[in-house]
């Protein structure tokens, strides 16, 4: 065995392994230009740049929502009309899909660390990756054009024949808007997939690897497979509105459960897209601060895969009521059934992970186990909707819509703060307020559920999803939902403000601020443009939190 | 309201879902909780700092605590989900099958109204009055998008869809109004596609029919339109008669075709259904009865759904298997 | 056991003495070594060739369905397809493969006019194939197939046959977009190669000629679907 | 690619353009629905002869010959998947 390196002392690898008191620049000191940030090819600096513009779009498709909330307080439409409430609910849900969620963890902490992770210079293909990012503002461009010319409202599901025949909206420059983001996605993911498999370090075999490498991998995976399909439904769509080619149609000839077929086995995947790689982030941080090994990591990385793969053969159950044969149903949710094991699985690891571990709570840490709550909840609901005669009275209600905000929200966005929490001192070398950090991440937890449990209840009680105007007896639950709207709000602006005080006032973060192994603590924060001064040879499995020795505990109090 | 907030209960199939409804929302909740009191209980007591003993090899211990748990985490669970799949699953089939002794009415949604109409001839149009007891299928399609026929009350709901018909059925067990939602988006005004299903006594009902009788029922104002449409002038309607007056053209009979199996041109047999109908009318090369030639022309375009499905009660009254009252 | 509480590692390479062999292809920087990247390389163009199927099949499926939908009017349709063209053109594309295949060999062994020769043949192929299918889009538009434009078609089959002309344009057009960006690829990669430009080694044509074959593919899948539907 | 004769490229292309004729010829034979059947074979046969030998996977590492089978493989599941409901559909 060769010499180790100790973590924790705050130092960085030389070419040699010793030591560097004077390291490289780091990529952000690479070029201060415009031009230089436009025509970069590393990923890191392409890392900062989708952080950004996804920023940008949550917050707009977050304040659709608001305005959504604030309209369903009152049971009347009064403050804005049918056309534009439809129109909100389809941009919030286009944007947040497509512009900010699916791209979300994949695009910027995916991208800044997967290269690290596995010891790499960078992707395999850096120009392709900017590309991807270009594409990516094309394809937002088309989809701002289309909110500027008026907005579309078929709904992000675009359900024909309503999207190709009767929507008078500008609906053609919307599929085109997310036609061409997919090749962003798509593109992202192949490179992901070549990089993991081509470019790990020495020594780094598939079962040393972080399971967010093994998350981002199963993504791609799905990227690559399932995006493709929707790009080509998306043309179908706009095919048949533009030439009358009946494909979806039954007036032409079409039949339009095809389109649902095709846009599930997008969709449904896409939701895995969502999640998956927000179950890496979780693992990485749950097994940081509870200084212990994940529990169960082989599980733990097969039941990825699993899930990557059975999630492709349940988007049935999205259609259970739609005119789909019985059984075709009847299989579809028996095949529901087995995805949810995998997920019930790494639930349990996450748990039995806190087991003897020595576990403290700084921000990133509330952000994961804010994940594991709300994703279990989201979970078990979604196990009631795969339970057939349960979804025939709650599909395309409430229920529904807080389900998958409890799994894409709750889930996907907490993790997503809370990767940004946990490598934020290695992506910007700056510390933020660990107070007003935690603050908002108990803001959230609260928020969020005061305005999605109601929901729940109203989806039971029979509230169908997409009204504007609704049966006044479910006026409380509205109103619950619409107070809890406005904690959330405020939640998700705090770490705006606090994370960019950090970057004018926060201290200089040093290497390996949570002393958590990994390769991408092994370099400076933030890290020089090609990573790491040397290539690291890795020895060891990943999670290699004990048996810690007392050195390492006591400097981790020095910090705090 | 009831527990969950549950809108009430006011159709046969509704309390065998509510059944099932509490079944498992009262296991996932027990386990979801569980979940939550183990995560609690080991973030306080394996605090950093806290005395709780801890294993001095955590990997090893973990490997072993794995042996213990991990087949009864894996094997309890999918346990669970398939006896949740096959109830839920009994009652989705019990859902799709309509009793034989259903009365039939027709549902023809349209941006945004619902229309609905009883074998009677008495049309409706967001409100649907149907007796107490009474087993009822619904046969529905939709003249434009997609719509859904929703009843809370009911816990029943079935997709509208242009092109083709769907069908529900339902037992009402309470008397009063209950709410009726599109619960698919359809365009604009898709919240106030709403209505109400009026559940009667059976004397009432049966007086509120009386008091709406239109014109003639159903079966008849189909038999004015196959005259109207010239479909007279080559299908028999009695079982030994002659063929139409158009005795040139040789075109299958349609006494006691209704519900019967129908050789095809191509060498399969497809039931005379709704759909078989409806398809003849707009569609008539598709499936060509053997023995017979294509040339009948396609109604597409010329008739109205409401009118297709008039003709269908007329042509069901034909035949003996689900013969219609008039 | 490592007594460090992180996962072990240690380096032995250094970026200095990474192996920069006097090797043609250039190793791009993120590259450690010739080997990986043409791995790299490789096995992105073959997950680009997955996308590329679930997208094309997509429009198979849909192909499908509206034929389960339509028998009669597709098979009616189809009968109006030129025969004759279509099978040509299969051929035409077929041998365009061939000589594709034997550029990437003669690459791959060093015989640099040898595979530059291959390409302008494969190119030339690929160009007459597209000259075919632009006739036939012509003759097609007098005998009133194209929809949007000029469709007329006998009215028993003229709703089916409508989706099937949809769907004729739109794989053909979409196929023909594929195969444009690959006479342009190999057209380049011809020029580099002759040129001795940088960007042209025979890592370039393998990984072209991997694209072409697959668009040839996807032709393969297209010819009975549109030409051979019904012809007894 | 290096180690490829010739000749094994020149005999599959005479496969293929046999394959051709075969199935050009096969849709003049009236077989009902089986003509769409044996189209779709010999198409697969086709495709499966230049996959392996002009794109190299009989002879590429694993992974790649596993990508390749994934794009088939999904696009079976999209088939399969979607065609239990259209094949059932009906009373």
């Amino acid at each position: 065995m060769t010499e180790a390196v100790r973590a924790g002392d705050g130092g960085v690898l030389g070419e040699r392994g010793e030591l560097a008191l004077h390291p490289p620049a780091s990529y952000l000191e690479e070029g201060f230009t415009i031009r230089s940030w436009l025509t970069t090819r590393d990923h890191k600096r392409i890392a900062i740049l989708y952080a950004l513009s996804i920023t940008l779009f949550f917050f707009i498709g977050g304040a659709a929502a608001t305005l959504i909330r604030i309209e369903l307080a009152t049971p009347n439409g009064d403050l804005v009309s049918a056309d534009t409430y439809n129109k909100l609910f389809t941009m919030h849900g286009v944007i947040m899909v497509w512009f900010f969620l699916i791209p979300s963890i994949p695009a910027t902490l995916g991208n800044f660390l997967v290269p690290l992770m596995i010891g790499a210079r960078d992707l395999a293909f850096p120009r392709l990756n900017l590309a991807s990012w270009y594409i990516y503002v094309a394809g937002a461009s088309f989809t701002v054009a289309a909110m500027i010319l008026g907005g579309v409202d078929t709904g992000w599901t675009f359900y024909a024949p309503f999207s190709t025949l009767y929507s008078n909206t500008h609906v053609v420059w919307v599929l085109a808007g997310v036609f061409v983001v997919g090749f962003s996605s798509i593109l992202t993911g192949l490179n992901f997939i070549v990089t993991i498999h081509t470019m790990r370090a020495p020594g780094l075999t598939w079962f040393r690897l972080p399971l967010f490498v093994w998350a981002q991998y199963a993504t791609s995976a799905i990227l690559v497979l399932a995006t493709p399909v929707l790009a080509m439904t998306l043309v179908l769509v706009a095919v048949e509105r533009l030439g009358g080619i009946g494909i979806f149609d039954p007036a032409l000839g079409g039949d339009p459960l095809l389109f649902q077929h095709l846009f599930w086995f997008y969709s449904h995947p896409a939701v895995y897209i969502m999640v998956l790689p927000a179950m890496g982030v979780v693992s990485e941080i749950v097994a940081c601060f509870a200084r212990n090994p994940v529990f169960g990591y082989r599980t733990m990385a097969y039941a990825i895969i699993a899930i990557a793969m059975l999630g492709f053969l349940v988007w049935g159950h999205h259609m259970f009521v739609s005119g789909q044969s019985l059984y075709a149903g009847t299989v579809f949710s028996l095949l529901s059934f087995f995805v949810a094991l995998p997920s019930a699985i790494k639930v349990f690891n996450w748990t039995a992970t806190l087991w003897h571990g020595r576990i403290t709570y700084e921000a990133p840490m509330l952000y994961a186990l804010g994940f594991v709550g709300l994703f279990t909840i989201g979970g078990m609901t979604g196990l009631i909707l795969a339970v057939l005669a349960l979804d025939v009275h709650l599909t395309d209600t409430y229920f529904v819509v807080a389900h998958f905000h409890y799994i894409m929200v709750g889930g996907a966005v907490s993790a997503y703060l809370g990767g940004i929490h946990f490598w934020w001192p290695k992506i910007t070398g700056r510390l933020y307020s660990d107070r007003w950090a935690r603050f908002a991440a108990i803001l959230l937890f609260f928020g969020f559920n005061a305005t999605f449990f109601p929901q729940y209840l109203l989806g039971i009680a029979g509230m169908p999803r997409r009204y504007h105007e609704y049966a006044p007896e479910f006026q409380t639950l509205n109103v619950l939902s619409s107070g809890g709207a406005v904690l959330l709000a405020l939640g998700y602006l705090l770490p705006l403000v606090y994370l960019s005080w950090s970057l004018v006032r926060g201290a200089r973060a040093p290497a390996n601020p949570w002393d958590a192994t990994g390769l991408e603590w092994r370099t400076a924060s933030p890290p020089p443009k090609r990573n790491f001064a040397a290539v690291p040879v890795v020895e060891g499995p990943p999670y290699a939190y004990r048996p810690s020795p007392a050195g390492i505990v006591r400097a981790r109090e020095g910090t705090a | 309201m009831s527990a969950l907030a549950l809108p009430p209960e006011a159709s046969t199939i509704a309390a065998h879902v509510d059944h099932l409804l509490y079944a498992v929302v009262g296991v996932t909740a027990a386990v979801t909780l569980a979940i939550f009191a183990t995560i609690i209980a080991f973030a306080i007591r394996y605090r950093a700092g806290s005395a709780a003993p801890r294993a001095e090899d955590v990997p090893a211990a973990q490997a072993r605590a794995r042996r213990r748990v991990e087949a009864a985490w894996t094997l309890v669970p999918l346990a669970l989900f398939v006896a949740a799949f096959a109830w839920g699953a009994r009652v989705y089939v019990e859902r799709a099958l309509p009793p034989s002794d259903a009365t039939q009415l027709f549902v023809v949604a349209k941006q945004w109204t619902w229309k609905l109409q009883h074998p009677g001839g008495q049309r409706e149009i967001d409100e649907l009055h149907v007796a107490r007891g009474q087993p009822v299928e619904l046969v529905m399609t939709s003249e434009d998008v997609i719509h859904s026929f929703y009843v809370p009350a009911f816990r029943l709901k079935q997709d509208v869809l242009p092109g083709r018909y769907t069908q529900m059925w339902f037992t009402a067990t309470e008397t009063g109004r209950f709410h009726l939602f599109c619960a698919e988006y359809c365009g604009t005004d898709h919240s106030r596609m709403r209505g109400d299903i009026v559940v009667m006594e059976p004397e009432d009902f049966a007086r509120w029919l009386e008091g709406h009788r239109g014109a003639s029922g159903m079966a008849a104002q189909g038999e004015v339109l196959f005259r109207e449409y010239g479909c007279s002038g080559c299908h028999a309607t009695q079982p030994s008669a002659q063929p139409g007056a158009n005795a040139s053209v040789h075109a299958p009979s349609l006494a006691g075709l209704y519900g019967r199996p129908v050789p095809l041109a191509d060498g399969s047999v497809v039931k005379a259904d709704e759909r078989y109908l409806r398809d003849s009318i707009l569609l008539p090369d598709k499936e060509v009865a053997a023995g017979y030639e294509a040339i009948m022309p396609s109604f597409a375009g010329r008739i109205g759904e409401d009118e297709i499905l008039e003709l269908i009660v007329y042509i069901e009254s034909l035949s003996d298997t689900k013969g219609r009252p008039q | 056991m490592k007594t460090a509480g992180a996962q072990a590692l240690s380096t032995v390479r250094t970026a200095a003495t990474r192996p920069r062999t006097a090797r043609r292809p250039r190793v791009a920087e993120q590259f450690e070594t010739a080997v990986q990247q043409r791995a790299a390389a490789t096995l992105g163009m073959w997950v680009f060739i997955a996308t590329e199927t679930l997208f094309f099949g997509a429009l198979f499926f849909a192909y499908a369905i509206a034929r389960i939908q339509a028998p009669d009017d597709f098979a009616q349709a189809s009968r109006h397809t030129n025969l004759v063209l279509g099978t040509a053109n299969t051929a035409i594309l077929l041998s365009s493969s061939l000589f594709m295949a034997l550029s990437v060999r003669a690459a791959a062994l060093g015989t640099r006019q040898a595979a530059v020769g291959f390409l302008v043949i494969t190119a030339a192929l690929g160009l007459s194939f597209t000259g075919v299918k632009l006739a036939e889009y012509a003759l097609d538009y007098r005998e009133h197939l194209v929809p949007l434009v000029d469709f007329a078609f006998d009215p028993r089959h003229a709703r089916g046959a409508l989706v099937f002309f949809g769907l004729y344009f739109a794989t053909t057009g979409l196929h023909l977009v594929h195969l444009s960006i690959g006479i342009a690829l190999v057209l380049g990669l011809a020029w580099r190669l002759l040129a001795r430009r940088p960007g042209a080694s025979a890592e370039h044509v393998a990984i072209a000629g991997l694209y072409w074959h697959f668009v040839d593919i996807v032709w393969i899948f297209l010819y009975p679907c549109l030409y051979l539907v019904s012809r007894a | 690619m290096r180690g490829d004769r010739v000749s094994a490229y020149v005999w599959t292309w005479l496969g293929l353009l046999a394959l051709l004729a075969a199935s050009c010829a096969s849709s003049f034979v009236p077989l009902g629905r089986l003509n769409a059947f044996v189209n779709v074979g010999i198409a697969l046969a086709k495709a499966l002869l230049v996959a392996l030998v002009f794109m190299h996977l009989r002879r590429d590492r694993p992974i790649v010959r596993l990508v390749a089978v994934a794009g088939l493989a999904w696009l079976a599941l999209l088939f399969g998947l979607s065609l239990a409901d259209f094949l059932t559909r009906g009373p």
